[in-house]
């Protein structure tokens, strides 16, 4: 399964990448793709405090991805 | 819920507090209550020089649209109007206005602080605050 | 509590949003919470097809400064402005406009809603409602 | 002694008149100027329902009048 990921705030500075595409076998629900983006993206350990959306809605870590999914990677928000 | 008695808006141009005023504005309204957020020059005694907003464009304004039709729901209100900025602003500047009108008062104030507090939790809008000898993401510390 | 964070107008021109805002706007401040009321066009089913405000003047506006002075101590707040307009209203025009800064937003809202809520119950100021049928003064079934 | 009294809104519509001048040995407190006025002004009867101010201060029953000082019949008020 293929999904794009994107990043915003601190953990786009932390990547340093406003976007990643990520393909494996081992993508299924929310869950399994920070454990595979922990793995790849290590610096992303020191931040591990942000919520996910998948296609512009937030999900709970027990979402099921889908092939073509575009997932966002949500730091604490701050706007106002 | 109607839908054309919310007005989104994420910008990069400056916001208008009269905008958003005469969107609410109704005579069938007795009040209006308005927010608008301003950038202050002072976060924990270190002074900020200038701000960035970043935001995810698209979710953003699905995010405002649902606290806009939530408000509208849970008080009795008329019209609200959510406007946010995006990009770069100045000590002063106005990154949010919220206004809300409503046949009571009450009614009015529940639900602009209804609306900013949610914005300030669910909006995927990040602020950069830059510093004379440094920035850093607001609410980031990791 | 500093006179020149107060702002206090009983006028019979059309107020202004704008000028209030202006007022209270401030480099320290975060947030900014307005009311502005405005006159509807039903009251108790009836159709108000005009409104005139007459007032004690010299106390109205020595109790509008007492809100702004009490709303300045009770609550975190910057700078405040109340003002209020006299004479003949039309339908959607702006009868009072109450503008409050503070470093965080809650204090604000607060003290906005402390002084339309107290400028409702102590300032002498008094409304005619005129319709198609008569006209009543408000509050004031003997 | 005498005092000068303001009347607004209903009150003064029931009594058809913005000011009114009394004079008399019997005002001493607010009350006693209550009772006064209730006499000569019996349509006041009908709408009880007022606070008083002297010299533009909210002033209790109890409130001594002094000669010459302004006071003001106070419907409730509707401004806002």
């Amino acid at each position: 399964m293929k999904v794009t990921i994107l990043l915003f705030g601190i953990v786009r500075d932390i990547v340093q990448s406003g976007s990643i595409s990520l393909e494996s076998d081992s993508i299924s629900t929310v869950a399994s793709l920070k454990t595979l983006l922990f793995e790849k993206y290590s610096k992303l350990k020191t931040y591990s405090n942000f919520s996910i959306a998948v296609n512009e809605e937030y999900v709970e870590d027990s979402y099921v991805l889908k092939n073509n999914d575009t997932v966002a990677i949500i730091p604490p928000v701050s706007g106002g | 819920m109607k839908k054309e008695n919310i007005s989104i808006l994420l910008t990069s141009e400056k916001l208008n507090i009269q905008t958003c005023y005469d969107f609410v504005q109704d005579s069938s309204c007795g009040g209006i209550a308005l927010f608008v957020g301003t950038v202050r020059n002072l976060t924990k005694e270190k002074e900020v020089t200038q701000l960035d907003f970043s935001s995810y464009g698209p979710m953003a304004e699905k995010e405002m649209q649902k606290i806009a039709a939530q408000a509208l729901e849970k008080f009795d209100i008329l019209k609200i109007a959510i406007h946010h900025v995006e990009g770069e602003l100045n000590i002063g500047d106005i990154p949010v206005i919220i206004a809300v009108s409503a046949p009571h008062r009450k009614a009015a104030f529940a639900a602009c602080q209804f609306a900013i507090d949610t914005l300030k939790e669910t909006v995927p809008i990040w602020k950069k605050e830059h510093f004379t000898d440094g920035e850093v993401w607001v609410n980031s510390t990791p």
